[in-house]
């Protein structure tokens, strides 16, 4: 991705952050301050940059997806569904469960992927339909099965929700252990460590959500697949004289962009909170296809993006937890909307090329017909 | 999504050519009937009794007709919105915000407008004015986006989406701080009541029915005209099928993006306006969630076609009004509706599987409504 | 040279398209080393049979044999695979990736000891573009494998094209219309490179309606028309006459019957003109030239030399960054088309289907597509559908369009009477000036007749005509001056008796040397 | 084709058709058959919160008092009016709206049907309307009881509270009633306790209680600033920090009912739930209503903290008694939260 986007929107953290650790600092110490602000970043772009890459492996080999969304939420609400089955119905340990559960959120997301690519590639609706569609159907079918199993009269668990297995269990990165000593005595430095500890303890799926993002970025400008892959969303036609099977490809990168979004479904029932609840995903998933778009349909371009909306959203919630410090001339940050509307403004200024032109796949949105 | 948009010689009308665009989506329907049957047979529900309390729900009294008529007036306008914009090349996700930004304007000028003049002002320019008001709200919204598109090529699906998320925090601010009902006992994050001369009047006592689902009627009716019968129908529909055409004919293609989103816009903020004059007679949040999203839903069901619009709206009304008497009866939830509009939608939109089901030979020329993201 | 061993044979190829037969019962075979034109006018069914000897369509029956074994005719691959490489008249290059990656793709390790293994394989760029540099050494054309592809000239991305084939080890190369985007010079490259190919024991096909190359380049001829075969030829016993009659199937007048021009008073004055591309390069430069009444100047070139530009900037559909020009007087200088059009200006787009029609609209609606708005046809906003559908049975009898109804969509009509009618709409309009790009690309020679006349009377209805085409013929038959367009420039400008075909092909090369004007 | 779907729509309409000639069960007209109905607030009755508590309480009617139950689920707010009415012209003797929101339609219905009771939970009654009853309860109390016992829990002395919008008084009321109860704990042991309070108000109000992914965001947070105690408070959002905060090993705080036995996956690290007990306060109105005295006006339910369970050990006895003291210190009055019933403008 070009530098000058990356530079802005390093830019727009630092200046983020910086407010908070600004009027934060009176109350607690800026790196606590700053640490948490990462944690809750990483945390929250998790899904966003997961979301994004399921965007860019669908859009890449020119299927638009606006159905992220419905993908996210239908594959949170069977993966949860998966692991309570394995976990209650079939008797599982509960790593076994957790662990199917994730594998189930990727499955049912590779589903949709799959109607997806079936609606769009093989009967050639308009994909921003296709997405619709996919979008409104996940409502339905999760809001009206978590209804059916689990509450009143004849439901599978006899009118309660079971106990879901739990979530993914935190890898502990030894950090503490092995810098605390240097610092001796001094409370600081050893309150700086276990702050940075903070940080890189993270689950299984925000770690894989960052190393998928550089994966990503390798398969698709590094190897033969990637190759293939762009060359059917810029041309299909010239894909397809040289003998690689466009219509294939496309399966293929939809159904993995699937795969993905339902790894970020998994992230919301399997890895933060060990619950289901309908319309959980609450538009993040349009918010992940922003985050594709400012990124210039690169991956580490997207993630990045997806940290600005991380970002804000630390903002966000730090604000309100030093509400009673904000110096008056800072009033306007005690409400909630107005700073709540930073990054969606920030994505119409990206859109309008100011910063840098977006220029998507050439065939992006295109059926291809031979 | 594909619409047929042949333009018709005078002899097929306005009825001729909705009943070409009719038969898939009947067929559509009646395959997610079926299909959701098998659903509600599935999780030990009785479908039958299901269905019998959708339909006895919406049609089954006086009170059913008139509750279907109210749910079915804000459909039309937001559906008439999106499908307008269908037919300029644009896919107007952002009717939720425009709605609902009319409707908060126009509730403003219900209630507050009568205190600015320190005096009552007569309906007959009140109303008026207060629908106009959430119109132009509506529209101005919408305008945005559409001159983001001219000028820069932002493209409307994701500005529309961002729009939506804006409108949604301002009003969330509007309505907690500035335009909250200051009358003690109230607790909730919403307006005054309007006064009275912005209220639009009922049509049978006792009925929520109110004139807006006349005045629906007569806006699509509108809207096919311009859209069919008018130089600036023809300019919106050429910048739609075809805007290099368009630039060549001396149309001017980044004007009549904007008009197009503007109408498209006022319409949508049309429908907040009469939920405000006609039916609630304030604005709160949480009213009018979800309606752009069903919009769009209704638009492609109706195939973009005013009168389909009408059509599906009324479909829509029905299944939303009589999920509360399949509940009574079934205690079905209520996301039934949700799936069953996703299968009819489905349908419609893969409409070669309606026509492999039903062996239903392909026709008419057809063209692509939204263009992937180079706008 | 060209021995008689058969390296490919197809036998009974057939293929049908809905409503259309494209190929019938075709029979064709390609010696080894030899030149094998097929040459046929636009829709005779040349590209069809490509396009099966390349395993892109599945013929509904016949069969390929190379080199004696039979061919699979599912995907490119099975004919790759056969060393059969194809060079599309469109090129199938993707202009963000390099040249290296543009032809590595696909075959992308079939340069390792073991190609195809896993999918998720690093690709080597390196190694690849080494082999590039000497594939292109070897033939003699050399292009860079670092380079873009998009930022290539088109003569170029046609030489990528050769090696992307030669990479994969074609032995039988079909080279569709190669000709049509180069000069002459360009061409004469092009054939001796060719010559090179053959000498190293590739077999060619050599597709193209081109009389005069045909002769020049082709070890056989053969013709089709209407999907059939019509027959094959050498060089030797046939001459222009006889290949242009076996392609139309009945006897062709070459040259339009035209009485000599009367210029009156000029139409269009065009002043310095200077206008960007859509890349932002300046593609227009300083061009100046002026049209009289009943006269036509034509402008020859190469494609990509401006012509698109400058036509585009006289019709209002591109920017103007200095310079002006008027019409009839009135100094229309970056006004939108309306006012352009409302002035007398009949526009015959050089796109058809991108600019000339709305094709999901009826005949009638297309005819109407620019004055819509004129009271003819609308009273205030609301459209006189009657009025509208008056109009195009008028003209569709004038025109004689081949429509089963003014209702059809025009989608539905042949590439000739789509052209119809967008030539019906324009000049059943008040004129002054017609303004027609590559007005016969792609027609039946029956079109092209009909429209050189249409474009010949209104000339003589005292019209000022100009006229931008890529065929020299065209050109040359209906032109009275001449203007040769190179590098965005007005290189030359002759009378059209003092013109002579060696002389444009020099000037469209940009073999700089000013002719005298006369006005 | 065209013969095979006329039959199948003419084979479906029939079949949707015949439960119409179907007799009808159990018919609330008449005097000795006891009909219960509940309209929810929008929102789900399986919100594992207010909507479902209320629920259980008619449903303990069902078992103890052979009523006939049965629940409406509002989809849309412009539906409050019709789903009340479809019980009330089925002739149900007794309907249960829950949420505030419900408030003004409730009152109206009882207009329009004087001889059915309604009971409006959650909905304070500013003026008595025959025929509806408001229950409401304290939640000031609960909040002022659970963040007490946060304070005195708490190692780092620092306390968090996710809840929903404070635009819903009841939780404004917890939100404000944990603080004071934390300032109360403060004063009496002489230490100073950092109380975070975060309410979700960015966008749409719907969304505010059902998002448990912000909720848990925003106590982990709280958490990375060394709060060791999360209340949450807020339907489902509540839920997500609850969560989060005992997949950290913190105190976890539930809220409405006693969260310990509807949020399994937090129970280990449940300390207590700000309970105001819904189940009960409907059961007991239903009730009183079939017994033919049915109050009017505003009838206050319990609100309290849920026991300890699991943690009963780690809480040690003193703060038990401390606990056992405020509580009654409330309830007769001699303790006040001083939280205002509605957050001041």
């Amino acid at each position: 991705m070009d530098l000058r986007r990356f530079g802005f929107i390093l830019l727009v953290i630092i200046v983020l952050f910086g407010v908070v650790v600004y009027i934060g600092e009176v109350k607690v110490a800026p790196i606590v301050i700053i640490t948490s602000m990462l944690a809750t970043t990483i945390a929250v772009a998790t899904p966003l940059s997961l979301g994004a890459l399921a965007g860019l492996f669908c859009e890449r080999s020119g299927v638009v997806n606006i159905g992220i969304e419905g993908m996210m939420l239908s594959s949170a609400f069977f993966g949860w569904l998966g692991a309570i089955y394995m976990y209650h119905v079939f008797g599982f340990p509960i790593g076994v469960s957790v662990w199917s559960g994730v594998f189930f959120a990727m499955l049912s997301g590779m589903l949709m992927g799959l109607l997806l690519a079936v609606l769009s590639i093989t009967y050639k609706v308009d994909q921003i339909i296709g997405g619709t569609v996919i979008n409104i159907l996940a409502v339905g079918l999760t809001g009206f099965l978590n209804r059916q199993l689990f509450f009143g009269r004849g439901s599978v668990f006899g009118g309660h929700v079971p106990n879901s297995p739990g979530v993914l269990p935190t890898i502990h990165v030894p950090i503490t252990e092995i810098f605390s000593p240097l610092c001796g005595s001094s409370a600081d430095c050893l309150q700086v460590v276990t702050s940075i500890n903070k940080v890189f303890d993270q689950k299984p799926i925000a770690i894989s959500a960052i190393l998928l993002v550089f994966i990503a970025h390798y398969v698709i400008f590094y190897t033969r697949w990637g190759l293939r892959t762009r060359a059917v969303g810029e041309h299909p036609k010239a894909a397809d004289t040289v003998g690689i099977n466009v219509i294939k490809m496309r399966y293929l990168s939809v159904t993995i962009g699937g795969a993905l979004a339902g790894l970020a479904g998994a992230y919301f029932t399997i890895e933060s909170v060990p619950s289901f609840e309908p319309l959980l995903t609450n538009g993040r998933g349009f918010i992940s296809l922003a985050a594709l778009i400012f990124g210039n349909w690169t991956p580490i371009g997207a993630w990045t993006a997806a940290l600005v909306f991380g970002a804000s959203q630390a903002l966000n919630i730090n604000l309100q937890l030093f509400r009673d410090v904000i110096p008056p001339q800072l009033a306007f940050l005690q409400q909630s909307y107005v700073v709540g509307l930073v990054p969606y403004i920030l994505t119409m200024i990206i859109l309008t090329g100011i910063i840098g032109k977006t220029t998507p796949p050439a065939a992006d949105g295109v059926p291809y017909e031979k | 999504m594909q619409v047929d948009t042949t333009s018709k010689s005078p002899s097929q009308g306005i009825l001729r050519s909705a009943l070409d665009a009719i038969l898939i989506p009947f067929l559509a329907i009646l395959t997610a009937v079926i299909l959701g049957g098998i659903i509600i047979a599935v999780v030990r529900g009785n479908p039958f009794l299901a269905y019998y309390g959708l339909i006895q729900g919406s049609f089954g009294s006086a009170k059913a007709l008139s509750e279907t008529a109210v749910w079915a007036t804000p459909y039309i306008f937001a559906g008439l919105a999106v499908a307008l914009a269908f037919k300029g090349g644009l896919f107007n996700i952002g009717a939720e915000g425009q709605l609902a930004l009319g409707a908060v304007f126009s509730a403003l000028i219900g209630y507050a407008l009568p205190e600015w003049l320190g005096r009552d002002i007569p309906l007959i320019i009140h109303l008026p004015l207060t629908i106009i008001i959430g119109m132009a709200a509506g529209a101005f919204w919408a305008a945005i986006v559409g001159f983001l598109k001219a000028y820069t090529g932002g493209h409307e699906v994701i500005n529309t989406i961002m729009m939506n998320y804006i409108a949604l925090n301002t009003i969330s601010y509007l309505l907690n701080g500035p335009m909250k009902d200051r009358d003690p006992n109230n607790v909730i994050a919403r307006t005054p009541l309007i006064a009275d001369s912005a209220r639009m009047p009922a049509i049978f006592e006792g009925f929520r029915i109110h004139w807006g689902f006349v005045l629906a009627l007569l806006i699509a009716l509108l809207v096919w005209w311009i859209l069919n019968k008018t130089t600036l129908g023809f300019e919106i529909r050429t910048v739609g099928s075809n805007p290099d055409a368009a630039k060549y004919a001396g149309i001017n293609v980044k004007r009549t993006i904007i008009i197009t989103m503007t109408l498209s816009g006022m319409l949508a903020g049309m429908a907040g306006a009469l939920e405000v004059t006609g039916l609630n007679f304030r604005h709160e949040l949480g009213f009018s969630i979800g309606y752009g999203f069903d919009a769009i839903a209704i638009a492609l069901l109706g195939k973009s076609h005013p009168l389909g619009v009408v059509l599906a709206s009324i479909l829509f009304a029905a299944m939303r009004n009589g999920a509360t008497r399949m509940q009574f009866l079934t205690q079905l939830p209520v996301d039934l509706i949700s799936v069953l509009q996703a299968l009819i939608l489905l349908f419609v939109a893969a409409d070669a599987i309606i026509r492999y089901i039903y062996r239903i030979k392909s026709k008419g020329e057809r063209v692509v409504l939204t263009r992937g993201w180079g706008g | 040279m060209a021995n008689k061993e058969i390296v490919l044979e197809a036998k009974g190829i057939t293929k049908k398209f809905p409503g259309v037969l494209a190929n019938d019962e075709v029979d064709f075979d390609l010696y080894r080393g030899e030149i094998h034109a097929l040459l046929g006018e636009n829709g005779a069914g040349k590209s069809t049979l490509m396009n099966v000897l390349y395993g892109l369509y599945k013929p509904d029956s016949g069969e390929v044999k190379v080199e004696g074994n039979l061919m699979q005719l599912d995907s490119p691959r099975d004919a790759i695979h056969h060393g059969v490489g194809m060079v599309h008249q469109h090129f199938m290059l993707i202009p963000v990736f390099t040249v290296t990656e543009n032809i590595m793709l696909g075959a992308e390790t079939d340069h390792r000891a073991k190609p195809n293994e896993m999918p998720l394989v690093k690709l080597d760029r390196k190694e690849v573009a080494q082999k590039v540099a000497a594939l292109s050494h070897q033939y003699g054309l050399d292009v860079d494998p670092e380079a873009t592809v998009g930022n290539l000239p088109v003569g170029l991305q046609q030489r990528v094209e050769i090696v992307k084939a030669l990479y994969r080890n074609a032995k039988i190369l079909i080279l569709d219309e190669p000709t049509a985007v180069l000069t002459p010079q360009e061409a004469e490259d092009l054939f001796r490179i060719m010559h090179e190919l053959t000498d190293k024991g590739v077999s060619i096909i050599f597709i193209t309606h081109k009389l005069k190359e045909v002769l020049k380049v082709a070890d056989r001829i053969t013709v089709m028309r209407a999907g059939r075969v019509v027959g094959t030829a050498t060089p030797k016993e046939s001459t222009e006459q006889s290949l242009a009659e076996m392609m139309v199937g009945r006897e062709v007048i070459l040259t339009v019957q035209k009485k000599p021009a009367q210029p009156t008073d000029v139409v269009l004055e065009v002043n310095d003109l200077r206008v960007k591309d859509v890349r932002g390069l300046e593609s227009v430069r300083g061009v100046s030239f002026e049209v009289r009444a009943g006269e036509v100047l034509g402008i020859a070139g190469v494609q990509g030399n401006g012509q698109t530009e400058l036509a585009e900037a006289l019709t209002g559909l591109r920017h103007i960054e200095s310079g002006h020009f008027t019409l009839s007087g009135r100094d229309l200088t970056g006004r939108p088309p309306r006012p352009i059009t409302e002035t007398g200006l009949a526009h015959i787009p050089e796109d058809r289907q991108r600019h000339g029609l709305v094709l999901s609209y009826s005949v009638a609606d297309n005819m109407v597509l620019c004055d819509y708005y004129q009271p003819r046809f609308s009273r205030g906003i609301v459209i006189q559908q009657n009025q509208v559908d008056a109009n195009a049975q008028k003209l569709i009898k004038e025109y004689d369009v081949r429509t089963p109804s003014a209702f059809v969509s025009a989608g539905k009509l042949s590439g000739g009477n789509q052209q119809k009618v967008i030539v019906a709409r324009e000049l059943s309009r008040p004129v002054k000036l017609v303004i027609a790009s590559q007005p016969t690309r792609g027609l039946d020679v029956g079109s092209i007749e009909y429209i050189h006349k249409q474009i010949i009377a209104m000339r003589d209805r005292g019209v000022a005509v100009l006229l931008i085409s890529a065929e020299l013929d065209e050109i040359m038959s209906l032109s009275d001056r001449i203007a040769v367009m190179y590098r965005g420039e007005i290189v030359a400008t002759v009378d059209r008796k003092d013109a002579t075909r060696e002389q444009l092909g020099l000037w469209m090369a940009g073999a700089h040397e000013t002719a005298s004007s006369p006005a | 084709m065209k013969k095979l779907y006329t039959l199948l729509a003419v084979l479906l309409v029939a079949a949707m058709l015949l439960p119409a000639c179907a007799p009808a069960e159990a018919d609330c007209s008449s005097e000795d058959v006891f009909c219960v109905g509940l309209v929810t607030d929008v929102g789900k009755i399986n919100d594992k919160s207010f909507n479902q508590s209320a629920w259980e309480g008619v449903q303990r009617a069902e078992k103890e008092l052979g009523a006939k139950v049965q629940y409406i689920e509002t989809a849309d707010s412009k539906d409050y009016d019709k789903n009340i009415a479809t019980f009330a012209d089925e002739n149900y003797d007794v309907i249960v709206t829950v949420g505030f929101g419900m408030g003004e339609a409730t009152v109206k219905a009882a207009g329009l049907y004087p001889n059915v009771k309604f009971i409006g939970v959650d909905q304070f009654q500013a003026a008595e309307t025959p025929g509806v009853v408001g229950l409401n309860f304290p939640e000031d109390n609960a909040g002022f009881l659970v963040g007490a016992l946060a304070s005195m829990m708490s190692e780092s002395h620092k306390i968090g509270a996710v809840c929903g919008t404070d635009a819903v008084p009841p939780v404004w009321r917890f939100g404000e009633g944990y603080k004071a109860g934390a300032a109360y704990a403060d004063g009496m042991m002489g230490s100073t306790t950092e109380v975070f309070v975060v309410y979700h108000s960015d966008v749409g109000f719907d969304k505010t209680f059902t998002d448990p992914e912000w909720g848990a965001a925003t106590a982990k947070s709280m958490m990375d600033q060394g709060a060791d105690a999360i209340f949450g408070c807020g339907g489902i959002t509540g839920n997500g920090a609850i969560t989060a905060a005992a997949q950290a090993g913190k105190y976890a705080i539930g809220v409405d009912t006693d969260q310990y036995l509807t949020l399994p996956e937090a129970a280990p690290r449940m300390l207590s739930s700000a309970m105001k007990l819904i189940t009960p306060g409907v059961f007991d109105l239903i009730k009183l209503a079939k017994e033919g005295n049915f109050p009017v006006g505003n009838y206050f339910g319990a609100a309290g903290y849920a026991p300890f369970h699991d943690l009963d050990s780690e809480v040690p006895a003193e703060v038990k008694a401390e606990m056992e003291k405020i509580n009654a210190g409330l309830l007769d009055g001699s303790i006040k939260t001083n939280v205002p019933p509605v957050k001041p403008e």
